[in-house]
């Protein structure tokens, strides 16, 4: 039996995603790196309290399209493109571990700031540094590591203090998640991967960091096409490979 | 501490200040950071044929100024602030882990970070604006901890007049005694081992006028100078 | 303890040993790591066809069967043992690092090794020859400890005659409780929670027989079959 | 200034090794991967009481020659490979933090061995994964971390047990050179480098785990060439670049 990861759709990708699991939620920002498609299928599957980890919270909805209208003076925001903010919105989410829970200004109050005010969502704040970490020791089989970065501040809380080479360092432990969905930009049907420029990002360092990883893509290509040189994140990482559509679907509540 | 406004006299504004903040660049291959906000602005005062290395910690490091024009903008190489920015030859991408081993390690020389507030100590309270719930500490804090020097670009004074150079933070920490140069919209200041010492100050402003809106105590060597861009 | 010597009974040869062990590959998915010395072998009786996913802690995977002909060998595609392996599509290589994340993350399925001993609790040592001032630990101690599942290849008694399989390791423990099969020359033995169960015989031995030259008693269950290459 | 991190000879690269340095040695342990012109010119210059670290303690100048003959019917091994062998058999190891200090079987007794019979050398012994993590470690700013690998075991020694999820792991410390010595195949100006094959094992990893890291490459290309999607060792981590001569210097003993 040959090693084939390929599902037929989003849906099916994450149709055991069961209430209360941890999800690795991969992207950083921008409007090309979140694995939108299956963002939209936990969506529509409506898995309930869930922990998200990732850089930010997102935006919702309609937020989303503000955002596309406003930033298409800087450049083309796709209509494709959805960030976890739709899950918190729905209220799937009871807790989020998260860098960027609240944005800097006041100008936008993303959901997870609102359901936050309301004592409706849990937060654990830290750094993308400390997360990334975290997420890679879970992968590598590290249970806990000591990080130069947080005594003294609000990232310290409840953990342990140690002084290595005359630096106070904290004690943060492997964060490994029950499924990482990232998107990256060519996968074989192995689940070899490579990504596309700063789309990199967390997407490379969840896979892996999960006992699930599924890989949004924008394409499948032959196996012994990607070269070995290059692939980023090797196959044993990988559990699930789902390619995105030719024709961008833009509205999440439409199955694919 | 209450403070003048000074609402008549010349201000930097936010391009101003990075183009001043661009000065501290330098060639030969120490890596510079631009952190969210202000400082991202930096690249765009870049001299093209200038090999500064530029890391931002989203995961690219050597790249180029942001791209203005949005046909030309690249969504897979932007900058940390979600900006496109230019990919450069000797340009590398990385995971968000292998961005922050850089950034831990301590291979960054500088990093340009905003500020809500600096601490004559050199504390740096960047991530939670009062008033909101909870903050961005996004990737500021493991630059704060570990680059080598930390630049802070900031109003000298909040919109209602109030200092942001103070003795102590009132509020939120991000990391302790970490700045080492602040440039805001009117002043250079150092922090150094023997207190704050004002480097460089707007014209239109004396050192004395600077001190009635910084909390601690400037001290002014003989090798102050106008601040220009 | 001094067991029989059967100078007169058949034995697997390395090579045949390491055909017996590729059967415990399977398709699919799996990852199988083969350590240094006799499992190296094993790789050379994969199917072509097969998608079997093989494992080198030197930092490669989905690589093929050695290469035996030098003029075809290529230095930069070995294994652990510094053989030349095929490049096949699908392959991948990693840095140490990388490799041992991999190993230690729990992501090796199953990872076969040499013994110089193996207990009735699964402890194995095979890192330190007696006599010799220290050893080869290698990448074994990493897999040993952090693979699913540890099946050892190993011939059944030293050269003078003394079974390495034991109740207790003489010898220093490269991992503790972490052997789960041992494929010998003339038995495949499990090592479970309720002891160990003699799985496959080699023709020309009885059970009795294996049992002499076994330290630890075996148990033996009516799904008892004859060791097939 | 433009960045120009390429120096002139293997002589002057390692110049300034001083005595007693802590020397991360890439390579694993066949012909392709260690950094030989950069261990042959550590050679020349005659550094003393080294802590070297690596998988494999090497071959002595006499063994090189016959495991070249030996391993001919298996792969060619070119002239000009060195490894780590040369420096002990010459005194100027005072410690190794090995996983391979020697030979498994009892046939070829590598330099390590006699010296370390002889108590004239000190041995730290690691398994490889350990060792690498710990190099990473140190690249990475992590001052420790907790590993499931090596308690009840000679690795043990007196490192911190502690326990996590309900296994035992041992507290290793990020290990930091003084000057790590690579072998890559193409580098740029800037110090960015690509790999071949399995060269890459400890060569990348040892990247940026030293105050200096100097490469020895097959090749450097103009500064672009290299896909910034393959660049596997970022520039910052690499002070020095060596090309290897288009002949090789078979003697270690020839300056170059």
């Amino acid at each position: 039996m040959p090693i084939d990861k390929v599902v037929g759709s989003f849906d099916e990708a994450v149709a055991d995603v069961a209430d209360g699991s941890l999800i690795h939620v991969g992207g950083f920002g921008g409007p090309a790196e979140y694995p939108s498609y299956l963002i939209a299928a936990l969506a529509r599957r409506g898995s309930k309290g869930l922990t998200i980890t990732g850089n930010h919270s997102g935006f919702s909805e309609g937020q989303l399209t503000m955002m596309k209208q406003r930033m298409s003076g800087m450049m083309a925001y796709p209509d494709d493109y959805f960030s976890p903010g739709i899950l918190v919105e729905r209220g799937q989410v009871a807790k989020g571990i998260l860098a960027f829970p609240v944005l800097p200004g006041a100008a936008l109050k993303v959901p997870f700031e609102e359901l936050l005010e309301k004592g409706e969502v849990e937060l654990e704040l830290i750094g993308q540094g400390s997360l990334a970490e975290r997420i890679r020791a879970a992968r590598a089989g590290i249970a806990a590591f000591y990080t130069p970065v947080g005594p003294g501040t609000v990232t310290q809380r409840d953990k342990e203090v140690r002084w290595f080479d005359g630096r106070p360092h904290l004690l943060e432990r492997a964060l490994k998640g029950d499924f990482s969905i990232i998107r990256a930009h060519k996968a074989d049907r192995w689940g070899n991967l490579v990504y596309r420029g700063t789309a990199r990002t967390f997407n490379a360092t969840m896979a892996g960091g999960s006992r699930v990883t599924i890989a949004e893509v924008d394409e499948i290509v032959e196996l012994g096409e990607l070269d070995p040189e290059c692939i980023i994140t090797p196959a044993p990482y990988v559990q699930r490979v789902v390619v995105r559509p030719q024709e961008p679907v833009t509205d999440w509540r439409t199955p694919c | 501490m209450s403070a003048p406004r000074f609402e008549d006299k010349p201000r930097l504004d936010d391009w101003a200040m990075a183009m001043r903040a661009a000065q501290e660049l330098e060639e030969g291959g120490k890596v510079f950071n631009l952190g969210f906000g202000i400082p991202m602005l930096i690249s765009s005062f870049v001299d093209r044929e200038a090999e500064v290395l530029l890391h931002s910690e989203n995961g690219v490091i050597g790249f180029g100024p942001v791209i203005e024009d949005p046909e030309r903008a690249d969504r897979y190489c932007i900058n940390g602030g979600g900006q496109p920015v230019e990919k450069r030859p000797g340009v590398a991408f990385m995971s968000h882990e292998e961005s922050f081993a850089l950034i831990r390690g301590g291979w960054v020389d500088v990093t340009f970070l905003g500020a809500l507030q600096v601490a004559a100590n050199g504390d740096l309270a960047n991530w939670k604006v009062p008033g909101k719930i909870s903050g961005a500490l996004g990737g500021g804090q493991d630059l704060a901890f570990c680059a080598k020097s930390v630049v802070c670009i900031t109003t000298h004074q909040t919109k209602d007049g109030t200092p942001k150079i103070v003795n102590r933070l009132s509020l939120d920490i991000t990391a302790p005694e970490c700045v080492k140069r602040i440039i805001s919209d009117i002043a250079v200041i150092d922090i150094t081992p023997d207190g704050l010492v004002l480097r460089e100050v707007l014209p239109g402003w004396t050192p004395d006028e600077v001190q009635q809106v910084t909390e601690p105590e400037l001290s002014v060597t003989s090798d102050l100078v106008e601040m220009a861009l």
